[in-house]
């Protein structure tokens, strides 16, 4: 159980990181708190990407499938990043009209 | 049995890290704590992507990730929290609700893992040191091999169903480019969306530099 | 203590603590902070890094000193004159000096006045020595703090060897001086001079014309005429403004006898050009910005070197003594008297009503720092919070005058 | 090793894990010791340039004329300091602050080279991985402005956020041109293309590589925070910014990751651009011969020959360092933030794209005189594009 390290081992990993990240994003008011919730999530899924395509884990496999598993990674990272700027910009256009980053304060439509 | 070898110490050592930064994000009260309690779990999770033979991925995680969005959370926690350490108000519904959902997920999730058998099922005995143990006639990743597939030319060189590939038949060109523009639209976007009027009555003189 | 008209102090420290809005910060600048010169208190009020509004709070070295000077012979209160502007005590020494000469109607023989001008002037350079060192250590830069405090260091033992004292001196005296020069004095101030000129120089390098010294200073905190007049700033304020204005040739009669024979020039820009030898002026400077007020200072380091250079040929020229000092106990004559002098700081005027007693019955310290200090408001509204020391290291007070 | 532990100790398989465990502690405290000498060398060195500097001796009396000792006092005297924690700071943040600042750095010599083959962890991203790990270290640094509750450290905090993140962009495209020029991003690689004498060093390659050679080394000061980028902490401004509230052992470390910093840019540096352990005239071939030579011994003395070059090295640019925190003025926290974004970061885009000009039109050189590659990457590419056009 302890070793060798299987991708079932990764996958458990990404289990933990998933579902904390979404309690994460149920449980937490905060705008800034939610994002990290996302952020969470989001590595859950790279590390599946990894385990999958890691030559390590799957020393013998034909074909590898090495680089579309870490392009996959590579591209969500920046989206995340991209994610985070824009969820940041918002926050703080969030905070200075409301004054608060509690996002059940942000329940009107109207401009 | 035999006893786990150096790369079963790391992944332990590192799964523990992860799994412990992600439970602090979600059991701390305060929004530093739980930034903190995120960096050691994506720090954890570049670690275990250099134990996985991801050298780059893990290195972009480290800086993209470790260094950069999490470093702009910390910043906008600041900026967004004067007094030091907010508290996280959660209220016991949502905790309710959280866990209701969470635990069918986690049996679900963790079912699948545990169904899921490896179609080549050889697991790696792979020193330490060394590091990859690649198999004979397979490159190492190297970021050239991940540059190269970036600018369209496969590296794989195989299709799934079996035939050869011809150029740009698996490439990632075009989501390269596309995502260079997404960025670009994004860094605009979120420039845009911080920018912040200039106080009434305050002119910042021009010599004094602006400050957004 | 507040130095804003209109403005209850109360309402920055308390209510306005709670009631800021969301992004602004009241920050407390002192009194225990590096660079505030002492201890001066400034509240900022910031929006991140933009100060909206530096409120100075004063009075925490406040020693009654103008009560005591009630309650003491003219003589007596020589030595709390150099607790007030601490940098400079030979010039506080002279002020108050020239005031009760003043009013005693009593000139003080030529060497006595050749001696005075040379010890005021070297301490006028002991003190920008410090203005600019401590600039520059405001600005991040510490090499030439060390520069400037060993030139100071050199002076002090001239001053040391004169009267006993390094610091707090009580050398000039109403009447006279304490004593003659030491044999061999004016050579050891000679030689100094001559090792001194060239570290000029070398402050020029490392300050006045540094590239990132100038962008730090140059158009920052600029301070129109209009508005030092105003404010009722002077000395070397006054004259980064552009306003040539210099008590030692313009100011009372009494006073500028002092210097009348002596040759030099006001450190004020005119027409772009500050009197030479100097660096010339970089093209980002704004008159009246924190770089012209520093460089007043150090242009008038090599006017005060002149000065001292002449003084020392009129001093050994000169016959006679260097006068007598006054009886503890003389009488004043009744009357009301005002004297101001150009000390490194500004104009330094001290005030006595005398009733015909040996005590006078007010007196009255009209101090330079304190008026200069008053337009710190002015200057950082709208500066970042970097600029605030930039700016009141330009201004360049004494807290122990602000407060006397 | 640990294999050769392990059957010294005549471990059962069960029990290997301690012998991995053993040497993989035993080399950490290994490095530590090298790190903390070269953080100690690193104080001493600063107090006696800046004596000199200004006129003044440095330190004299701790260890002989020239004050050896002096960062063991200097020690000795941190740690018997009172350990204060302000009562409105974050505790745990605050105690953990100085450690997540110091760790990284420390993590970056893992993978730095000191002579040909003397590395901890040999990866083959290790240039991309020390930029990475290197930007970790400011994350420390706004936790413990942040978390000592005190207004001028949360200043100092969100400066040092703002001015790391930015400049951390050019440095990484500074560094990029020897990366391209060796085609990999594997150190020791990159030190080996510049092999020779010292125009093959990436810094003489073109002028656009002394261009970015320049601009890596303001990154690099503004990277690790030191004067007259040192806006974090600005003691004439935000008293000390980040490190107000700090005092005694806690106060040390958050140095140790300065100096340590310090010295890490200067190795990344030197390795990068200034021929890493090659030194300026090939001694090192004359005595030894080629590479990789027959006898053990006589490769030991060339790379000791080779760490030695790169230790001096790194010397040189650390005393570079601290003699310009002793000359310079410090810039505004907007100067900062535009020199980074209006003159770096176009500069060392532009040297970028003028290398990679460079290389195209002039494969040889200017003198036609060739360069030394590891040229993986040119080969990764014939590989593809045969693979690809032969059926």
């Amino acid at each position: 159980m302890f070793s060798p390290i299987t991708p079932a081992h990764y996958l458990f990993v990404g289990i933990v990181l998933f579902v904390t990240g979404m309690i994460c994003l149920l449980t937490k008011r905060n705008i800034i708190a939610i994002l990290i919730g996302v952020e969470l999530i989001l590595n859950a899924a790279n590390i599946n990407f990894i385990a999958f395509s890691s030559p390590v884990l799957f020393p013998k496999r034909v074909p590898p499938l090495v680089l579309d598993g870490q392009i996959f990674v590579l591209f969500v990272m920046i989206l995340a990043a991209a994610e985070a700027a824009v969820a940041l910009a918002i926050a703080l256009h969030f905070y200075s009209r409301f004054g608060t980053v509690d996002v059940d304060q942000g329940d009107e439509l109207k401009g | 049995m035999t006893g786990p070898d150096g790369m079963a110490i790391l992944f332990w050592l590192f799964a523990i890290v992860t799994c412990g930064g992600a439970l602090v994000v979600v059991l701390s009260r305060h929004i530093v704590r739980a930034a903190v309690g995120l960096i050691l779990s994506l720090f954890g999770v570049a670690m275990l992507f250099l134990l996985a033979g991801a050298e780059f991925v893990g290195a972009m995680q480290l800086m993209i990730y470790v260094g950069g969005t999490v470093v702009l959370l910390a910043f906008g926690v600041m900026l967004t929290a004067r007094r030091p350490l907010l508290p996280l108000s959660t209220t016991r519904d949502q905790w309710l609700a959280a866990v209701l959902l969470a635990c069918p997920l986690t049996v679900i999730l963790v079912q699948a893992a545990l169904s899921y058998a490896p179609t080549d099922s050889v697991s790696a005995q792979v020193d330490a040191h060394s590091g990859v143990s690649t198999p004979v006639g397979m490159l190492p990743v190297t970021p050239a091999r991940l540059g190269m597939a970036l600018l369209g030319f496969s590296q794989d060189n195989h299709r799934p169903d079996g035939g050869e590939v011809s150029h740009g038949d698996s490439g990632y060109l075009l989501p390269f480019e596309l995502i260079s523009v997404h960025l670009l639209v994004v860094l605009i976007g979120a420039a845009y969306l911080a920018r912040r009027e200039v106080p009434s009555g305050m002119t910042p003189r021009d010599n004094q530099g602006q400050l957004q | 203590m507040n130095v804003i008209p209109g403005v209850d102090p109360e309402d920055f420290s308390v209510t306005s603590e709670t009631e800021v809005r969301t992004e602004e910060l009241l920050i407390n600048m002192g009194p225990q902070h590096p660079s505030t010169h002492g201890v001066l208190r400034v509240v900022l009020r910031t929006d991140g890094e933009l100060v909206l509004e530096a409120i100075p709070h004063i009075g925490y070295l406040h020693r009654c000193a103008e009560k005591i000077g009630e309650k003491v012979t003219p003589r007596q209160f020589i030595p709390y004159t150099d607790r007030m502007d601490y940098l400079a005590g030979m010039n506080m020494n002279l002020g108050w000096a020239l005031t009760v000469e003043k009013l005693l109607g009593l000139e003080v023989p030529e060497k006595a006045r050749h001696l005075r001008v040379l010890i005021v002037e070297l301490n006028r350079i002991a003190s920008h020595l410090v203005a600019a060192g401590t600039y520059g250590l405001d600005l991040g830069s510490f090499t030439p703090f060390v520069y400037c405090f060993r030139e100071r260091e050199k002076i002090l033992n001239l001053f040391e060897a004169v009267c006993g004292a390094r610091l707090t001196y009580s050398y000039i005296t109403v009447g006279g001086l304490m004593a003659d020069l030491p044999s061999g004095w004016l050579d050891q101030c000679e030689a100094f001079l001559d090792q001194f000129e060239p570290v000029i120089d070398d402050l020029h390098d490392l300050l006045s014309v540094n590239h990132i010294f100038v962008k730090r200073t140059a158009g920052v905190g600029v301070l129109s005429r209009e508005l030092a007049v105003d404010y009722g700033c002077t000395g070397p304020v006054l004259r980064g403004s552009g306003v040539d204005w210099d008590l030692r040739r313009d100011g009372d009669p009494f006073y500028t006898r002092m210097y009348r024979d002596y040759d030099f020039e006001v450190a004020v820009c005119r027409d772009g050009k500050y009197p030479q030898p100097s660096p010339p002026v970089p093209t980002e400077a704004v008159l009246g910005d924190c770089w012209h007020r520093f460089f007043v200072r150090m242009v008038e380091v090599v006017q005060s070197v002149r000065l001292v250079r002449q003084a020392i040929e009129k001093y050994r020229l000169a016959e006679g003594d260097i006068g007598q000092p006054i009886k503890l106990n003389q009488k004043l004559p009744p009357g009301e008297v005002y004297l101001e002098t150009e000390c490194p700081k500004g104009q330094m005027g001290f005030m006595i009503v005398s009733l015909g007693e040996a005590i006078p019955w007010r007196v009255r310290a009209r101090s330079s720092s304190f008026c200069n200090l008053s337009v710190l408001p002015e200057l950082c509204r709208g500066c970042l919070v970097a600029d605030v020391p930039a700016i009141v290291g330009s201004l360049d007070i004494v807290l122990g005058e602000v407060d006397r | 090793m640990a294999q050769w532990l392990s059957d010294w100790l005549t471990l059962s398989p069960q029990w290997e894990w301690v012998a991995y465990l053993t040497v993989a502690l035993l080399q950490a405290v290994i490095l530590l010791a090298l790190v903390m000498t070269a953080v100690a060398l690193a104080t001493w060195a600063e107090r006696k340039v800046a004596g000199r500097i200004q006129d003044r001796l440095g330190p004299t009396r701790v260890g002989g004329r020239f004050g050896w000792l002096q960062p063991l006092a200097d020690g000795l005297k941190l740690f018997t300091k009172e350990d204060l924690i302000p009562a409105n700071a974050d505790a745990v943040l605050f105690r953990l602050a100085p450690y997540l600042s110091f760790a990284p750095v420390f993590g970056v010599f893992m993978a730095l080279p000191f002579s040909d083959g003397w590395v901890a962890h040999h990866f083959n991203t290790a240039a991309f991985f020390i930029l990475a790990v290197l930007g970790l270290e400011v994350f420390g640094i706004i936790l413990g402005g942040y978390a000592s509750g005190s207004k001028w450290s949360l200043l100092g905090g969100m400066r040092e956020a703002a001015q790391v993140v930015s400049y951390e962009v050019p440095l990484a495209f500074s560094a990029m041109l020897p990366i391209l020029l060796a085609g990999t991003m594997d150190l020791v690689a990159i030190g080996e293309a510049q092999r020779g004498w010292f125009w093959n060093w990436f810094v003489f390659h073109d002028p656009f590589t002394f261009v970015a050679f320049w601009i890596y080394v303001i990154c690099a000061v503004a990277g690790t925070n030191r004067a007259p980028f040192d806006l974090a902490e600005a003691e004439s401004e935000l008293v000390a910014g980040f490190h107000t509230e700090y005092s005694g052992f806690r106060w040390s470390v958050f140095y140790m990751g300065e100096y340590a910093a310090m010295a890490a840019v200067c190795g990344l540096g030197v390795v990068l651009f200034l021929g890493g352990w090659n030194g300026p005239i090939p001694v090192a071939e004359w005595l030894f011969g080629p590479a990789s030579s027959t006898s053990p011994i006589v490769n030991f003395l060339s790379q000791l020959l080779g760490a030695v070059n790169f230790i001096i090295k790194c010397i040189i640019g650390v005393v570079f360092m601290i003699s310009l925190r002793w000359t310079l003025p410090r810039p505004r926290i907007d100067q900062v933030m535009s020199m980074c974004w209006k003159y770096c970061f176009p500069l060392a885009a532009l040297a970028f794209l003028g290398a990679t000009l460079w290389v195209l039109m002039l494969p040889d050189g200017l003198l036609g005189q060739g360069h030394p590659k590891a040229s993986t990457c040119e080969q990764s590419v014939m590989v593809t594009v045969e693979r690809i056009e032969t059926p």
